[in-house]
């Protein structure tokens, strides 16, 4: 049976402590920054985004948005513009899988996404004398030159897998697969299910009225869901006006 | 015949030509692809069996409870422990990537004097002339662990023990002060309050234990219009804590004091507080241009406060004022006020009050590294990082994260008594020793960690109270040797009090208290954070993306 | 039959024969095991039948592949015999608590992920159907690496020609999709790689 | 070498006039050294990785991407001047056809190398040709361009044979001869090639659905910047085969093609350039009004970051469009000899502007709410790579045009004298 693994990521609940952020980097073994590395040169696969109503001063409202891989389901933008099937689309988990062992690194599929959900090796993954023992064995290290992004840890699918095979059972269950940012999140914010499944509590959330998408209207149909009660929180799933979105920026 | 050019080319030629019908070429490329799939100088992680152990936080004297992977015998992932009675299963940023510290590169792998090389022989030699020199002060960052005690009675021969404690417990010394009651022994209830005015105090930004609190706010309040939990963040910025509080309270930097006198006062005018409640002198017009806020907005606020009860304050640092409100409040000593733990720990002298002349200072690993002795006399520092900026005539380097078996007491302002033990995941580095080993060297008659925590397992046994709460919790009276208890606790079972009862401390007030203590510093998500470094992929936070100011003390 | 042709087909031959036959010594290395182990010896000693008696699974399904030393403790805590690789084994290995540094012939790259446990117990491969009858051979091969990529020469199949005879004939990728494409197993790239 | 340089007058077609080898030197000597340090910025980039650059996660395509998509542009007066000739039967064209075809053969090759250095992992190149993806427009791109330049080199095998030393010897003869006669259909499988990658680059483009600034509606497969990209290319590629021919004639002083064969050049550019300035228009209204708005995005949302106002647009299609297409067309101005020329160098200007546009605008501008506005400046070694192509490219026209014939006038004397 096919599943279609998303979130629902509650950004009321976000604090903005970036333990996912963390907790994803130790998980994939995304090394830590190379001395000139930037906020636009870093390798951060969840990030999490501080945004603001735009106001200023006792009225200003401020929130933390956790942004990762979309997992897009229709027209994936990096899938289809791949030159070498270095990314597709699992039709078993509906998963965007990222295959930095076939990159090029062209990053056409960098331009592609909207969300800027990719990141590309500028420099070659250094760890300090001795810290490669604390690397996790379920996850090869990418090299220089090549994209690479969320893969929902695929490593932990991987796991839940055999252990479901070891017990001659043919699928997984679900309790033992879940990536490492949802684990993480100290308020739980984060949720993570199978939305193919009606009754699943992350389908039920997705399909409640406080919940909303990045940029849906671009259809590309993504699999990681917003809420918030908050409207001018739902309001940022639409590109805002110049005006408005400058006063983002310099809030 | 001679060879001419136009020979060799055709040569060539048929050359070029035969090769594309063998694998050379075709294999090269290949191979070539193949070798940038495993460039030599790309680390990669090493094969074999994994398994998940508990283990205890042991970087701040908060201890949260840690599963921690392990990878042919090295922690290659941590995530929280679920069922652990006080982070119940959260932790900060900097915990997940904790288990790379041990290789950071500051790690201190060799004895220093005044910063060359030194040996462990050399510092006990000086250690032992200091103590017979005259006498020595231990400084002690986490207290109540067994090395503390080894430590205390170390002291009683040979000086005196001074303890640094955590901002949480600090916020806490007035009550002390004013009751008597160690603030060791006192604990916030947040688990029953209704309404949380906070002060500065960075409550959902690595303040206590973060799970504790974040894991309430998520449950009773995020996001809600009415919150069960009220959250009202008093602060001159918007700071994480406020941006998801329930309410955000702008006022003047440093008027915290002024907005609690006034608090008081208009809940006194309001009839909000009891009669014999003291009265602050400010007026409220005086204090409300302290605040740069409106008297209405104090009013307003006062009522909005009680209107949910119960209602607790709470100071990022120690502050009369905030305590003083909190009496006139009702709130200590009252269920979801300040509460004071069953079992009665003894009030430690603070390290900065230590006093008169010593030949040596000894301060442990679990001191912050920013911390400095005022007092004048050789500093012995044990610490795994170098780089900070605390003074030291010797650093020695002390085991590092999971390397050493310590017990963990009760966290900083819980409300509930718990302990634990963290065990050794991961060998240290043979130069490692820790000062409990360092001063059984100096005495030999001591006993060691080991024992005295067999011991504390004996009494915990022996005392009958508590349950241990692993998956299931079961009473400690079900368990039928002391033994099976420290068993159980050294694989993640945490050992937890039968919650307080309300009373246990009283605080009188005759009039408002002089404003005193340290203004509220900007504590943040580090303030409790011991080493000097952070995590290497703390830069996910603050190099890496603009989530995160780059943390004063850290070295990367 | 002009000059400039007879030149151009010299060179053509040349090249053949350098590529096919002087090309795989240059691009392979030779490596020895540390041990001389003989499976077959030990089937008939030991009275094991099943591979999995030795390499075993652990209970999370993960495959445990060659066994620890304290295996061979059971039988080589002294010596058996006097041959010079026994003596090796007991002095250097078992007597010291070390585990030889086997060369594996099958182990795959750091980017493949392969579950034993999916493959023998859902699909109910057979352990000869990749890895050969290495069970019941008497000899330790030799270890070939290639130069360029480090693979195993086992990964990429001992005809330079990749030309299937009998297993193993090759553990690459192409392999791999060869055998799900006949039993028509989809599996993404993540569902072999990580 | 200092004998080679003397002795290069038996490299020189009989008859041709050439200047002095050491005049010659001393020429190429500033291009030599420009390209020394292109190959050593290419090295840094390829041996510590592209840190090198200034691009990042957002400008993800910098100025190699814009540099490449307009060389390969201006590239295209070869196969369009090759169609024209063999396809259509302009006869007229043939002088210059040589020069069309070296010039193309430069900035495909140029462009080509350049692209190795900027993607992150060469050494994997050919997975596109093993595992090529059908859907995606960069693997028409990589296909169509390796063949095409495939094309091109065979297409400039026999001007090279037409060298005096080189071209000595029977077989060499034959084998000109030979390929000679393919010339015609090699230039139809050029035609064909470079109008879909000429295409494909501008589909690159189109199909980013993700860039509500890039992402235009299409026919099929194709967005409308495919056909906008084909004929902006085959638009200005004669303009650009016409600036290089009046540069040639201003070095060395002479005149190489008949006068009236650059004004028909001229011609064709201006037609072609009034066509897509058209086509362009309407497809920027149709995006304007109905593709941005459709996805959320409001039409002046895209020109609301300067330096990207909306005067780029006006720049783009009136300044760099009609205004060199009237200069072109318009008899008067045509027959004037610096009017035609700064009509081609304006049309030039428009087709490196379009390009400019697509690369770095599509990139800065925000998508996300929260997004920021970005810029980026490239980084030396970025530049220099870039010089070195040029600087390539110079050199290796300047010897062809030394030693082989590239204009038409002279080659029929060349040849005459040397008996062919």
């Amino acid at each position: 049976m096919k599943a279609r693994y998303g979130m629902v990521i509650d950004v009321d609940r976000c604090t903005g402590c970036g333990a996912c952020m963390v907790a994803c980097a130790a998980e994939n073994n995304v090394p830590p920054a190379a001395q000139r590395a930037t906020a636009r040169t870093g390798i951060t696969p969840m990030l999490v985004h501080k945004v603001s109503d735009g106001a200023e001063g006792e009225d200003r409202r401020e929130a933390f948005l956790p942004v990762t891989c979309m997992q897009c389901e229709h027209e994936t933008p990096c899938v289809t513009v791949c030159p070498q099937q270095a990314v597709q689309l699992d039709p078993a988990t509906g998963i965007v899988m990222q295959m930095p062992q076939r990159c090029l690194g062209c990053r056409y599929c960098m331009t592609a996404c909207p969300y800027h959900a990719r990141y590309f090796n500028w420099w070659d993954p250094v760890w300090p004398q001795g810290m490669e023992k604390s690397l996790n064995p379920g996850v090869a290290v990418r090299m220089r030159g090549v994209v690479e992004k969320c893969n929902l840890c695929h490593a932990r699918l991987h796991a839940a897998q055999e252990k479901a095979a070891a017990a001659g059972k043919r699928t997984i269950d679900q309790h033992d697969y879940a990536p490492a940012c949802v684990e993480a999140c100290p308020t739980g914010a984060i949720t993570f299910g199978n939305l193919a499944d009606e009754n699943d509590s992350v389908s039920r959330a997705a399909r409640s009225p406080e919940a909303f998408r990045l940029l849906a209207r671009l259809g590309t149909e993504p699999k990681i869901y917003y809420k918030s009660k908050r409207p001018w929180v739902r309001a940022l799933a639409e590109p805002h006006t110049a005006q408005s979105r400058k006063e983002v920026q310099h809030g | 015949m001679k060879l001419t050019r136009r020979d060799l080319f055709t040569w060539g030629g048929g050359a070029a030509a035969g090769l594309l019908l063998t694998p050379v070429p075709w294999k090269l490329l290949d191979d070539t692809s193949i070798w940038t799939q495993n460039w030599p100088w790309i680390p990669q992680p090493a094969h074999g069996p994994v398994e998940v152990k508990n283990s205890f936080c042991s970087l701040c004297p908060n201890g949260c409870g840690m599963r921690v992977r392990m990878a042919v015998g090295w922690p290659v992932g941590i995530s929280g422990m679920p069922h652990h009675p006080v982070n119940q299963g959260a932790l900060c940023p900097l915990g997940f990537g904790a288990h790379q510290l041990n290789w950071h590169p500051r790690r201190l792998r060799q004895v220093r004097y005044h910063g060359r090389a030194s040996s462990w022989t050399e510092a006990l030699v000086a250690f032992q002339k200091a103590c017979a020199a005259g006498s020595v002060a231990i400084i002690d960052g986490y207290p109540g662990r067994a090395a503390s005690s080894l430590f205390q009675s170390f002291c009683k021969q040979h000086g005196s023990y001074g303890v640094v404690l955590c901002t949480e417990e600090r916020a806490l010394g007035p009550y002390e002060t004013w009751s008597g009651v160690p603030v060791t022994t006192l604990g916030y209830d947040l688990e029953n309050t209704g309404t949380i005015v906070s002060f500065g105090a960075p409550l959902l930004d690595g303040w206590s234990a973060p799970g504790r609190f974040t894991r309430l706010w998520s449950e009773r309040a995020a996001g809600m219009a009415d919150p069960q939990l009220r959250l009202i963040q008093v602060e001159p910025a918007q700071s994480r804590t406020a941006a998801c509080a329930w309410r955000w309270v702008r006022i003047a930097p440093g008027s915290e004091a002024a907005l609690a006198a006034a608090l008081a006062r208009a809940l006194r005018e309001e009839h909000l507080a009891p009669e014999d409640t003291p009265m602050p002198p400010a007026t409220l017009a005086e204090s409300a241009a302290r605040c740069c806020i409106s008297i209405e907005a104090i009013r307003e606020l006062a009522r909005t406060m009680v209107a949910r009860g119960p209602v607790l304050a709470i100071s990022a640092e120690s502050n009369s004022a905030v305590a003083a409100l909190n009496v006139v409040l009702g709130a200590v000593g009252a269920r979801g006020g300040i509460v004071c733990r069953r079992k009665r720990a003894e009030s430690y002298a603070a390290a900065d009050s230590l006093t008169g002349s010593f030949s040596a200072v000894l301060i442990d690993s679990s001191v912050p590294a920013d911390f400095n002795p005022n007092i004048d006399a050789e500093v012995f520092r044990f610490a795994g990082w170098e780089g900070g900026p605390g003074r030291a005539d010797w650093l020695l380097p002390a085991p590092g994260f999971l390397e050493e078996l310590t017990d963990i007491p009760t966290a900083p302002a819980s409300s509930i008594e718990t302990y634990t033990i963290a065990v050794a995941l991961a060998p240290p580095p043979p130069e490692m020793r820790s000062a409990a080993q360092f001063l059984a060297q100096v005495d030999p008659s001591a006993p060691l960690v080991e024992q005295v925590i067999h011991a504390r397992c004996g009494q915990l046994f022996h005392a009958r109270t508590g349950r241990l709460k692993r998956e299931q919790s079961t009473a400690v009276s079900a368990l039928d040797s002391p033994e099976m208890l420290k068993k159980e606790l050294c694989h993640g079972a945490v050992w937890v009090d039968d919650p307080p009862r309300a009373g246990g401390i009283r605080c009188r007030l005759r009039e408002w208290p002089q404003p005193s203590g340290a203004a509220p510093c900007a504590a943040t998500w580090t303030t409790a954070w011991v080493p000097p470094v952070l995590p290497p992929l703390a830069t996910k936070l603050y190099q890496e993306s603009v989530l995160r100011e780059t943390p004063p003390r850290s070295a990367i | 039959m002009s000059r400039s042709s007879m030149t151009f087909g010299f060179g053509f031959l040349t090249a053949l024969a350098v590529g096919w036959f002087a090309f795989p010594y240059v691009l392979y290395v030779q490596r020895a095991q540390p041990l001389e182990f003989r499976h077959k010896t030990h089937a008939d000693k030991s009275g094991v039948t099943e591979c999995k008696d030795c390499h075993a699974f652990l209970e999370d399904g993960e495959f445990a592949g060659i066994p620890k030393t304290e295996t061979c403790t059971a039988c080589h805590a002294d010596r058996i015999g006097t041959s010079r690789p026994e003596a090796r084994l007991v002095d250097s290995y078992i007597k010291k608590g070390q585990e030889p540094a086997w060369l594996v012939y099958s182990r795959q790259p750091a980017n493949v992920w392969f579950s034993h446990a999916i493959h023998t117990r859902r699909a109910g491969l057979k352990c000869a159907e990749c890895h050969g009858a290495y069970g019941e051979s008497d000899e330790v091969r030799t270890y070939e690496v290639n130069r360029i990529s480090g693979y195993s020469r086992d990964i990429e199949g001992q005809s330079i020609l990749r030309l299937r005879s009998a297993a193993p004939n090759g553990m690459k990728m192409s392999d791999c999709e060869d055998c799900h494409r006949k039993r028509s197993i989809e599996v993404g790239c993540l569902g072999c790689h990580q | 070498m200092a004998s080679a340089v003397l002795t290069d007058r038996r490299w020189i077609a009989r008859g041709a006039e050439r200047t002095s080898s050491a005049r010659f030197a001393l020429w190429l000597a500033p291009w030599a050294a420009l390209l020394v340090l292109g190959i050593y910025a290419a090295g840094l980039c390829l041996y510590y990785g592209l840190n090198q650059t200034n691009m990042d996660n957002r400008f993800a395509f910098g100025l190699w991407i814009f540099l490449d998509l307009s060389v390969i542009a201006l590239g295209a007066g070869a196969f369009f001047t090759g169609f024209l000739v063999y396809i259509l039967g302009r006869a007229d064209l043939k002088p210059i056809l040589n020069a069309a075809v070296v010039l193309g053969f430069i900035c495909y090759s140029g462009a080509v190398a350049v692209l190795m250095v900027d993607v992150g992992q060469p050494l994997r190149g050919w997975f596109t040709f093993w595992h090529p993806n059908t859907h995606s427009m960069l693997t028409e791109v990589t296909f169509c361009i390796s063949c095409y330049l495939l094309v091109l080199t065979l297409e400039y095998i026999p001007v090279l044979l037409r060298n005096r030393q080189l071209g000595k010897g029977q077989p060499a003869a034959v084998f000109e001869y030979r390929l000679h006669h393919l010339v015609p259909v090699l230039a139809g499988l050029g035609a064909f090639l470079s109008f879909f990658h000429q295409g494909s680059l501008g589909g690159l483009y189109g199909v980013l659905r993700g860039r509500p600034f890039a992402f235009r509606e299409g026919f099929s497969v194709w967005p409308s910047t495919f056909f906008l990209f084909v004929l902006s290319a085959i638009a200005v590629g004669p303009s650009f085969l016409m600036l290089v021919t009046a540069a040639v004639e201003k070095l060395t002083g002479r005149r190489q093609v008949p006068r009236e064969l650059l004004r028909r050049l001229g011609f064709i550019s201006g037609i072609l350039l009034a066509v897509y300035v058209a086509a362009k228009s309407i497809d920027t209204l149709i995006w304007l009004n109905v593709t941005s708005p459709s996805v959320g995005f409001a039409p002046w949302e895209h020109y609301a970051y300067p330096p990207f106002g909306s005067a780029l647009l006006f720049i783009e299609i009136v300044l760099f469009g009609l205004v060199p297409a009237g200069l072109l067309i318009y008899p008067r101005t045509a027959r004037n000899r610096r009017w035609l020329l700064t009509g081609a160098a304006l049309a030039c200007c428009g087709i490196l502007l379009n390009r400019f546009v697509m690369t770095v605008q599509t990139l800065a501008l925000p998508t996300l709410a929260f997004d920021e506005f970005l810029s980026y400046i490239p980084s030396w070694q970025e530049v220099a790579t870039f010089g070195g192509l040029i600087a390539y490219g110079v050199i290796v026209f300047s010897l062809s045009y030394r030693y082989l014939p590239l204009f038409g006038q002279e080659k029929r004397e060349a040849t005459d004298v040397s008996g062919r």
